[in-house]
């Protein structure tokens, strides 16, 4: 394919089909082949995109192309190089599921809906392209905010509900805010290097004085993570992708907040060469504390989608260890760990646009046909939508890290890269990298029990509503749509060998130095890391180990006696008449323990309220209620926000009304610059 | 005819400059509204003679239309009409002004003092009769009129004393365009003159109108658009 | 010639259609005289591209790009409302907003009266665009001023009448000052050749021998001008009456004050700012401008984060506009000039069509109170309410919209300029008024279906309106005109003085 | 191909036929210390027996998940001790994923059980399975901490390359770091085995009970996979125990012969005396309150920190 056309013409194919798509559904309100199309063409590109970045990224060559806009230093400049390949390349898999799956979700839509949905949808997709591709501070901004802008138009879909408006709202604020500041930082840069260009920055921010450098650092990181969801500018996502449509947050959950990792691995590793050690340190802390927050307060919650929000955050953490990881091997000199760990966390990055979009594509299936986000409302849907359930099931047991799926080889490279850390840095940084290691284990169980939660309350056991017990199967394009996502999870999984030489290119232009094949052993099955004494795995094998001995366990539990009875009974429900589904474990009960051992972080609040006649032993209903604090929005924003605002009232009085005080500014406006102004 | 005397002429209207002066703060202080108008009418006649006389002493002859304009408009034309206003109205006497006026007479006397400083930045005119000298000695005292007829607007309550300042200020700026560059250019000499007309008219008819809508010509009392 | 025909023609149109008898004819002189003025200012665009600055009279009327650029754009704005006012006022009519007036006027007095005024005020601007002697200008801003006085108490209320006083008194010493401005600019070009003639106050003259201007006086007379057209250009702290005035004018003049003069005012202010800098040189007058321009965007923000009527909103957003205009011309150099003329024309067009919006809005649910709005507007209106949300999203600086490419371009050139603490001021109160601004407008549009939905009468006239400022808006996000690029570019020429 | 082929079926054989035994054998010495005669060592033998031939009761709110969890149970534990060295240094299957693999195959197998005791809709599943999540979950940061510990004194995660080293230097047990590591995995092995003080295997006490209550409605065959899970599993830890710490006795190489023999009987002999030592923290402790645990894996973890810091502080 990248013989036939270049990968840039490959790309301009996308990028046209997507417009194509939003040209397309904006007809879609005239009957079905608007609609074929503002589907269809995304998917066109999104299998465009997919040649377009795999061809960059196998060559590892870069192509520049651009157009003028009649306005000087207002120019649009393109660049796929193979670090915007990767982030191309997941968008472009995620896309082509989605899309798929939107024939199916977004069919029952009334047209004008529909079309707006579709039209956004596209442009989203377009945005994102060029966001990872652009190359020019203005064109950059500019694609980054229509991103922001088409995803605000997205999560504002249903904006009926008071909840998805304030969504939206923080969302865009808080979005944009974040682009302040990128905007500050990109200027610096331009100012110091007299460019506009990604190009001119390369390895630009060396140059800068020490503070100021540090600062702009600063800028970045914090303008990115808003768009990443790190923690603790993390409020608006929760908050948005639960409310989105569901292919929307998979969309967004998968490739958006990755944008703002594509921002920091861009600035740290292109246009600054070696940062200072507090740096990735920094990044480093920060990861930790979005991995393990993020997934605590995942536990937390009984609402899927948010739920499935959460755990983006914590998985946003672990692309961060892996980053702070490779900053700080960077400015200690040591380039080949460097590499493992940035391989390591742009592996993850690509299995968590992944995984995370199979699971929003589960959860919007179900919420598709059960009508709840809900987990309490849920269950036993593993039977009336089975092939849903497998796919949740597979994505579940990926994101938890589990072999031999894609989540265990990330993290594993991760464990790797933190394992080195030790013999590689000093004194007081090397304790952080194997306490790291500790937490990101924990993260990881605690990730387990989450999935365990999430999967066992929703999909096993008995319905615990009517809905979810009338829920259908999801229809044939929808389940295509995760099958795909499914394949990909495996393939990423068993075909870790096959996928680490594609990030050479990368670190070859981040790093200088290429590390697949220190990676990867001479037979081609396992992943080693740290030369020939070092830790091996090999999924493929593992897989086909499991596989091989499979017969064991089934000799005995099936060969030995086949007229062996085997019957179906009653659960046991410890003599009382017939087990319900108000008999089941709780979603709410199920994280119990953990509210107690955390309710440090948690300051849980509950209420217990029963109504009895007899005696209180005899209560005739009880109500429990129970909630967490959400500690960043109480304790950080919430008084921010009314800072603001009481001073902004205050400031008020300013116009209070009183001409003579309209007159009195300007008179003294006049008077002090009289007395300054003309003597001067 | 004997060539007049620029010398004199210019002592002379020094010392009109100075009265002028002298009737802004008056009328700075002074808290009845028709000896106001009154004051603010003499002032015009002040000015009108000045221009006349600049017009005489330095062969300006088309300073005299401006000077009649003046005479005509704003020491007889307004005046009618702000007193027929207040006569209307009925009030005779301002209420108490925002500050007292041993203040205010004293924030005036300031702001003549700043008049001078600012005048003092222009450096000293080479050639003795000119356009500069003259300039140099009436500059300050236009500022000053400038300053006080502002201020006077915002010490004031009475829309038709705000009216009064306005124009007492823009005599202050009739001061000033005589005396530093012989007025305008004519054509916007009159553009001017016939827009201050149309802002008195338009003042005027404002003040009726707030005064039938709030039955009060206290401006401090329009304060509902607030924030 | 055609100098003269664009204050003729709106001129006309004002006397014709005080003494026309029916409402009708008002309505067409007005329409074919904008229109006419329209096409008019497109042939002077054009004439100017082609052969560079004209003048008539000995000099006159004098139009250069940057005359060029205001005319056209004044045109537009002035066709455009006018198209709407035909509808907006119909309206009112029929839903009998003239009946309760005080005075008992008959409604047709009060659109005689809109009709009649209006053209005055467009005729106005344009000669203050056109006008090339800085007295001849100065006539013609506080011309602007007490043409509009009268548009602004239109409706008689009591709270219009206390905005109009507020508008005159204030315009009326700012005008004062920008007047002794004038003078002292004269009196500072008294050695130059001709001075005492009728042309000793021109502009072009004046910008030749810039550099012999004498330099106190200068520096005198651009306070005095700064203050004076930044009272009527609205820039902090002479802002107050903007928010007032703003929001009793009826809408298709409020969206005229707010775009079509306040680009006027500005023209005064940098024509004068032109003078003033080339002969000071040095970074007194830029400094001063980038004070007032940060300090007029700080002051928009608290207004614009608790704001409760939409049409205020909307008059803080203008100030918040003209504190970035300020700061561009202050920055000043090729790129900070180019940024202010693109920022003019663009934030022209997409003001005066919020204030439509605004104007449909207010209309459909008699009021312009933010929380007496309960449902999404964009249900009842889907039109209104998108362009609306459109158009704030457009003028808070989000991209796609052009805006952001001149606020980029301001920025950059603050950064460049080494002006740094402006320019990271800038994107913070940018920030500022973007959260408020998205959080009302948002809120207003977006919303539940209404309660008993009432099918809104069709709006031909203003939807219309509408609909082309629209397309302008994102016709100009993608592409911009070559001819008009190079006016914009020429007219930021002209104030560099390249 | 038989390079590996060998020694993967003799170790798996090995596994199979000893994990019961060792549970035999902790349950008979438990009851000695009790002055019980107890079920003798080869009970697990004959319940294995019993239970396969059984036939088996599914519940009828089960879905498919319900069968599947023993299988995957069975199958991780078993790939997962191929990966460890047992009685010779090279671990069959050690390119196939070093220490981390093997807890996260450990991982995966309880993730499968946890669901399975879900599925079956009744609330001592999912008590049991939210138990055993949440301790598994504490005792993570534990055992990776005195994993680093070990890693980083080898330099690597491959198991063989650790024994292979710890071959080398004899009576390096004696650095501090490593005793420390040792006694929190020591903690991290008895809350991942499930017994006293953390869970007591013998209780049906439906509020005590954690690793029980979950595969309460298992039955017949299933039941038989899952306990044989559960052994092997507990065998996988106490090797990793005695072989990292205690590598003496580990041939090196898997030559067949009488090296082989003798190895296999060191490690019996340290299996047996592991065995001893947890069975007398059995005895001598009692079980404490769910909500206790976690301060004793905090201990765990407090430990494995020291391990680690003593690592660099008292590194020649």
């Amino acid at each position: 394919m990248g013989a036939l056309l270049t990968s840039i013409q490959l790309l301009y194919g996308a990028l046209a089909a997507y417009g194509c798509g939003a040209a397309a559904s904006l007809l879609a309100t005239r009957g079905q082949w608007g609609r074929l199309g503002s589907l269809g063409f995304p998917l066109c590109g999104a299998l465009l995109g997919i040649a377009a970045s795999l061809s960059s990224l196998l060559q590892g060559s870069v192509h520049i192309a651009g157009a003028a806009s009649g306005i000087p230093l207002l120019d649009y400049t393109l660049r796929l190089d193979p670090l915007s390949a990767l982030f191309c390349l997941a968008l472009s898999i995620l896309a082509c599921a989605i899309s798929i799956y939107s024939f199916g979700y977004m069919a029952d839509l009334e047209p004008r809906k529909f079309a707006i949905l579709a039209f956004f949808y596209n442009v989203l997709l377009l945005s994102l392209t060029l966001v990872f591709t652009a190359s020019n501070v203005f064109f950059f901004l500019i694609v980054w905010e229509v991103m922001a802008g088409s995803a605000y138009c997205l999560v504002s879909f249903d904006h009926h509900k008071e909840e998805t408006r304030q969504a939206g709202i923080l969302f865009l604020l808080m979005s944009h805010a974040g682009t302040a500041l990128l905007l500050v930082g990109f200027l610096a840069l331009a100012t110091a290097t007299g460019s506009l260009d990604f190009a001119a920055f390369h390895h630009a921010g060396a140059r800068l004085p020490e503070l100021q450098g540090s600062a702009l650092l600063l800028l970045f990181l914090i303008g990115f993570g808003v768009k990443a969801g790190i923690i603790p500018v993390h409020i608006w996502l929760p908050a948005a992708h639960p409310v989105a449509p569901s292919n929307i947050s998979a969309l967004m959950s998968g490739i958006l907040i990755k944008t703002g990792i594509y921002g920091i691995v861009r600035v740290f590793f292109d246009f600054f060469d070696v940062v200072p050690v507090w740096t990735g340190t920094l990044v480093l802390v920060v990861g930790v504390t979005s991995a393990l927050l993020g997934v605590l307060y995942a536990l937390m919650e009984h609402d899927l989608k948010r739920l499935l929000a959460y755990h983006s955050i914590e998985n946003i953490g672990i692309i961060l260890i892996g980053l702070g990881s490779a900053l700080l091997f960077q400015a200690f000199g040591h380039p080949n760990l460097a590499a493992l760990a940035l391989v390591a966390a742009l592996y993850h990055t690509l299995n968590h646009a992944l995984f995370k979009g199979l699971l929003f594509l589960g959860a919007g299936s179900v919420l598709h046909r059960a009508h709840t986000r809900n987990m309490e409302e849920m269950g036993g849907l593993i039977r009336c939508m089975p092939f849903t359930a497998f796919a949740f099931l597979i994505g579940a047991v990926a994101i938890s890290g589990l072999p031999p799926l894609n989540g265990f080889v990330s993290e594993w490279l991760t464990y790797q890269a933190l394992l080195a850390g030790f013999g590689a840095t000093s004194s007081l940084v090397r304790v952080m990298f194997p306490v790291t290691g500790a937490l990101l284990a924990l993260t990881a169980a605690l990730a387990a029990a989450c999935f365990v939660k999430a999967f066992g309350i929703a999909f096993l056991a008995l319905p615990r509503s009517r809905e979810a017990a009338e829920a259908r199967e999801a229809s044939g394009s929808m389940r295509a749509g995760m099958g795909v996502l499914v394949a990909a999870c495996f393939a990423l999984g068993l075909g870790a060998t096959w996928i680490v030489p594609l990030f050479d290119a990368i670190t070859q232009q981040a790093l200088g130095v290429r590390v697949s094949s220190a990676l990867i052993t001479a037979d081609g099955w396992s992943l080693i890391a740290g030369g020939a004494r070092a830790g091996a795995v090999s999924t493929a094998a593992m897989a086909a180990a499991l596989v091989l001995l499979a017969p064991i366990p089934a000799l005995l539990a099936l060969g030995w006696r086949r007229s062996a009875a085997r019957t179906v009974g009653p659960t046991w429900d410890c003599g009382l008449p017939g087990l319900t589904a108000a008999n089941e474990y709780t979603a709410t009960a199920f994280s119990k323990p953990l509210r107690m051992v955390f309710s440090a972080l948690y300051q849980p609040r509950r209420e217990i309220q029963a109504d009895f006649e007899v005696s209180p032993y005899y209560p005739t209903a009880i109500r429990f209620e129970s909630e967490i604090q959400p500690t960043f929005e109480k304790r950080f924003y919430d008084p921010l926000l009314a800072g603001i605002l009481r001073v902004a009232a205050r400031m008020r009085a300013i116009q209070a009304g009183s001409v003579h005080a309209y007159l009195a500014y300007i008179f003294v406006a006049l008077i002090l610059l009289l007395l300054f102004g003309v003597r001067a | 005819m004997t060539l007049p005397d620029p010398q004199f002429g210019e002592k002379l209207i020094t010392l009109m400059a100075a009265l002028v002066l002298v009737l802004q703060i008056a009328m700075a202080g002074h808290r009845w509204l028709v000896t106001n108008i009154r004051i603010f009418a003499l002032q015009s006649f002040l000015l009108a003679a000045i221009a006349a006389t600049i017009a005489w002493f330095n062969h300006a002859p088309h300073l005299y239309l401006p000077a009649l304009l003046t005479l005509a408009l704003k020491g007889v034309i307004v005046p009618r009409l702000l007193e027929r206003v207040v006569e209307r109205v009925g009030i005779r006497q301002e209420i108490e002004p925002l500050i007292n006026q041993p203040l205010s007479a004293l924030l005036a006397g300031g702001l003549t003092l700043l008049g001078y400083v600012v005048a003092e930045s222009f450096q000293r005119p080479e050639g003795s009769p000119s356009p500069e000298s003259l300039g140099r000695n009436t500059l300050a005292v236009a500022i000053s009129l400038f300053l006080i007829g502002f201020f006077m607007m915002i010490n004031r309550r009475k829309a038709v004393t705000q009216v009064l300042g306005l124009l007492s200020l823009e005599n202050g700026l009739f001061l000033a365009a005589i005396s530093l560059t012989y007025g305008f250019p004519l054509i916007v000499d009159l553009g001017v003159f016939f827009d201050v007309l149309i802002a008195v008219m338009v003042l005027g008819i404002l003040v009726h109108r707030i005064r039938e809508a709030f039955d009060s010509m206290d401006v401090s009392k329009l304060d509902r658009l607030r924030g | 010639m055609i100098l003269l025909l664009l204050l003729l023609v709106p001129f006309a149109a004002g006397v014709a259609s005080w003494f026309a008898r029916r409402l009708a004819s008002m309505e067409a002189i007005n329409l074919a005289a904008f229109g006419l003025t329209a096409i008019l200012a497109l042939g002077l665009a054009a004439q100017v591209l082609h052969e560079g600055a004209v003048s008539t009279f000995g000099g006159i009327l004098y139009a250069d790009a940057l005359s060029a650029l205001v005319v056209g754009l004044t045109a537009l704005v002035a066709l455009l409302s006018g198209v709407y006012a035909v509808g907006y006022l119909r309206h009112d009519r029929s839903s009998g907003v003239f009946d309760d007036d005080p005075h008992g006027a008959p409604p047709e007095a009060k659109l005689r009266m809109y009709y009649a005024l209006t053209p005055f005020f467009v005729a106005a601007m344009m000669l203050v665009a056109l006008a090339n002697n800085l007295g001849v200008m100065w006539v013609a801003i506080e011309a602007t001023t007490l043409a509009s006085v009268f548009l602004v108490t239109f409706y008689g209320r009591a709270t219009s009448l206390e905005a109009a006083w507020k508008y005159a008194i204030i315009g009326g010493v700012g005008l004062s000052m920008a007047l002794f401005g004038t003078l002292v600019t004269y009196y500072s070009a008294r050695r130059l050749p001709g001075a005492d003639t009728f042309s000793g106050l021109n502009w072009s003259m004046l910008a030749a021998h810039a550099g012999q201007l004498d330099k106190t006086g200068m520096r005198l007379a651009f306070i005095l001008i700064l203050l004076g057209y930044g009272t009527k250009a609205g820039i902090a702290p002479m802002h107050t009456w903007k928010p007032d005035a703003y929001s009793e004018a009826p809408v298709p003049s409020a969206a005229i004050l707010s775009s079509a003069m306040l680009n006027c005012a500005l023209y005064g202010l940098i024509r004068n700012f032109a003078l003033a800098d080339r002969c000071l040189g040095g970074g007194f007058a830029p400094r001063l401008l980038i004070l007032f321009g940060v300090l007029s965007m700080g002051l928009s923000v608290p207004f614009v984060l608790v704001q409760t009527n939409f049409r205020r909103l909307l008059a803080y957003h203008t100030i918040d506009h003209t504190g970035i205009m300020v700061l561009a011309l202050g920055v000043g150099g090729p790129i900070g000039t180019l940024g202010l003329m693109l920022h003019m024309t663009y934030h022209t067009i997409a003001k005066s069509l919020l204030f439509l919006c605004a104007g449909n809005v207010f209309q459909h649910y008699r009021t312009d109170v933010f929380h007496d709005i309960k449902e999404g507007v964009i249900r009842a209106m889907p039109l209104t309410g998108a362009i609306f949300l459109m158009a704030t999203l457009a003028i808070v600086g989000m991209p796609p919209f052009s805006l952001f490419q001149s606020e980029f371009l301001i920025v950059n050139a603050a950064f460049l300029g080494g002006h740094t603490l402006a320019g990271v001021l800038f994107v913070l109160f940018g920030t500022g008024v973007f959260a408020g601004a998205v959080l009302h407008v948002g809120k207003l549009v977006l919303g539940p279906s209404p309660a008993f939905p009432a099918p809104a009468p069709p709006r031909p006239w203003r939807n219309s309106a509408l609909v082309v400022l629209g397309a302008f808006l994102i016709g100009i996000a993608f592409w911009l005109p070559a001819p008009l690029l190079a006016l914009i570019r020429g007219a930021a020429q002209v104030v560099g003085g390249q | 191909m038989t390079a590996w082929l060998f020694p993967a079926l003799t170790q798996m054989a090995l596994i199979m036929a000893i994990a019961p035994l060792t549970g035999g054998v902790m349950k008979t010495l438990k009851a000695r210390l009790q002055t019980r005669r107890g079920p003798g060592v080869l009970q697990p033998y004959r319940d294995l027996y019993k239970l396969v031939r059984k036939g088996m009761v599914r519940p009828d709110t089960a879905s498919w998940l319900f069968p599947a969890a023993p299988y995957v149970l069975f199958l991780s534990a078993l790939l997962a001790g191929l990966m460890i060295p047992m009685v010779a240094a090279d671990a069959p299957l050690s390119l196939f994923g070093g220490v981390l693999a093997v807890v996260y195959l450990l991982g995966l197998g309880r993730f499968f059980l946890a669901l399975g005791g879900l599925d079956t809709g009744s609330s001592f599943g999912g008590l049991g399975s939210s138990r055993e999540m949440t301790i598994s979950a504490l005792a993570e940061p534990a055992m990776m901490l005195a994993i680093f510990t070990v890693a980083i004194g080898v330099g690597s995660t491959n198991l063989s390359v650790v024994a292979h080293t710890a071959l080398g230097q004899s009576w390096r047990f004696f650095a501090p770091s490593q005793m420390l590591a040792f006694a929190a995995l020591l903690i991290v092995l008895i809350a991942e085995t499930g017994r006293i003080p953390v869970d007591n295997p013998a209780t049906h006490l439906e509020l005590t009970m954690i690793h029980e209550a979950m595969i309460l409605e298992y039955s017949g065959p299933y039941l038989a996979l899952i306990e044989w899970g559960a052994w092997i599993k507990q065998l996988i830890l106490m090797t990793l125990l005695v072989n990292t710490f205690f590598p003496f006795g580990l041939s090196p190489g898997w030559a067949v012969g009488s090296g082989l023999l003798v190895s296999l009987a060191w490690y019996l002999l340290k299996l047996l005396l592991l065995s001893g030592v947890i069975v007398v923290i059995e005895t001598t402790n009692a079980k404490m309150r769910l909500f206790r645990v976690p301060e004793l894996l905090s201990v765990a973890f407090v430990l494995g920190a020291l391990a680690l810091v003593s690592t660099f502080l008292f590194a020649a």
